[in-house]
């Protein structure tokens, strides 16, 4: 499939990104004249990813987080949230609704968020060495709006 | 602007008290940055009070991830410590579709905006 | 100088980048908390350097524009926009107002707006290699609004 | 919405005419990308209709950088060439800022908002 148009992003692990990591995203995903819906799906989607990203993949400290997203033909949009933190042993149980490994006020949803307001979420991940989280969503546009 | 500082955190939440019931109006983007704040403010009233009942009113919430639900089992946990209830009320429905995945409805009354019409 | 918050990004030189450029950057320079005069001082350097690479250093197809932007203690943001373009030949001619190689409807104003609207600019160039425009904005902010 | 498509960047343009009189209303953010379409749907009428008079209102311009300036000298030169004027209203304080810089008040007539008041 051909790219029409991307970026990559590195920002710091710092949660006052979160909102920044939202409105870039937002921002490139514009040039498909989403609707208001589907602007709010890939917000929400990245923040899930982004926020796991300083919450767990960097618990101690400030670290790099990659953004990498992309736009092809048909109105996909693709998002890569990638960190070289911690990783996760096990990406079954972590995508488990509910579960979190924090506790606290983690509610353990964050991947049941992502998959629920995306195409389709992928996780790569290994221990020590970080992870991967991609987001595919096809956006339909306004015309198809109802 | 994404960056919220002390003063912008303050300002997304204004608490009014009557009796032993606290509502909470809570406004702008909430996210796990901000949510931080929001909490603080929150426990700090609901210590001083312990409310037989606290409203938590979304209706000026413009963004919500998951942190929300976390953020309203945190003050659910706070206050039936002392034997108060939870109501949320004034959800958009984006922000419904997301409290509704947590199960909360289970333990809290839930309220999208209009539901009472 | 102490960095507290930075960001780097690669994106295509398409026109189309114009407009999300200007985002990015002054969505990154809104935490601190600017009046609406200074970010579009911000949007508009960026604007003049962004369209520069597509239009000068890439005339010939597409490349990357490299942006990185820091945000310092006092307010200060920095912001660099970099491409491995075609590079100048004479920076200083090619900074005075109402220069330009290309004419037809370019006015020749790029670097006269971002020195106007900027604290300070510096470019640096390599002739075949490419171009490094470096933009320096303090913040003043709202309570210095009057 | 940064990316402006053939559709958004028809909308930024509107057009009336009076006698040998153009009026363009121009809206939303002008730099190099979206000036391209700008130039593209002015220039149509003005060579069908050779106005003697042709006024470019910005008072719908919410972002201009140089490419605004080009747009203006290029619309200049088109009129100046069959023997029209080129008047330029409604600029904002922040649009007169950059127009000025290029000297172009010498050869058209430039107005800010509100200036006729
Ligand atoms: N980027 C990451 N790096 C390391 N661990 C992660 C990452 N993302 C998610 N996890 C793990 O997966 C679990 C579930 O994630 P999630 O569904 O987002 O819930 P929550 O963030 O509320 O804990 C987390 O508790 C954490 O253990
Ligand atoms: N990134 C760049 N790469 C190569 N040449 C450049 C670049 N930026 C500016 N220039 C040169 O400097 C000249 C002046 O630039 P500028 O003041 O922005 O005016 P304009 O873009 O309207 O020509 C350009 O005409 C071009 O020759």
């Amino acid at each position: 499939m051909k790219v029409l148009n991307k970026f990559t992003m590195t920002m710091d692990s710092r949660s006052a990104n979160e909102g920044f990591a939202r409105l870039v995203t937002s921002g490139f995903a514009a040039q498909l004249d989403p609707t208001v819906e589907e602007l709010c799906d890939i917000k929400t989607a990245v923040s899930e990813a982004v926020t796991n990203c300083i919450v767990h993949a960097y618990s101690e400290g400030v670290g790099n987080i990659y953004i990498w997203a992309g736009i092809y033909e048909g109105g996909l949009v693709r998002i890569k949230i990638r960190d070289k933190g911690c990783g996760i042993a096990d990406v079954k149980k972590a995508m488990e609704p509910l579960y979190s490994s924090l506790g606290g006020e983690r509610a353990g949803l964050g991947f049941a968020v992502m998959e629920s307001f995306c195409d389709k979420v992928t996780v790569r991940s290994t221990l020590g060495k970080g992870t991967t989280v991609t987001l595919n969503k096809r956006i339909k546009g306004k015309d198809f709006d109802c | 602007m994404f960056f919220i500082t002390k003063e912008d955190t303050e300002s997304m939440v204004e608490i009014s008290t009557y009796g032993k019931c606290m509502t909470v109006f809570l406004r702008g983007e909430i996210d796990h940055h901000t949510a931080a704040g929001i909490r603080k403010e929150i426990d700090e009233e609901t210590d001083k009070l312990l409310p037989q009942l606290l409203v938590l009113d979304f209706s000026g919430v413009t963004f919500m991830d998951s942190s929300g639900v976390g953020l309203v089992m945190g003050r659910y946990r706070n206050v039936s410590a002392h034997g108060g209830r939870l109501e949320v009320v004034n959800l958009s429905a984006w922000c419904y579709k997301i409290m509704k995945m947590s199960g909360l409805e289970k333990i809290a009354k839930i309220q999208m905006t209009g539901a009472k019409k």
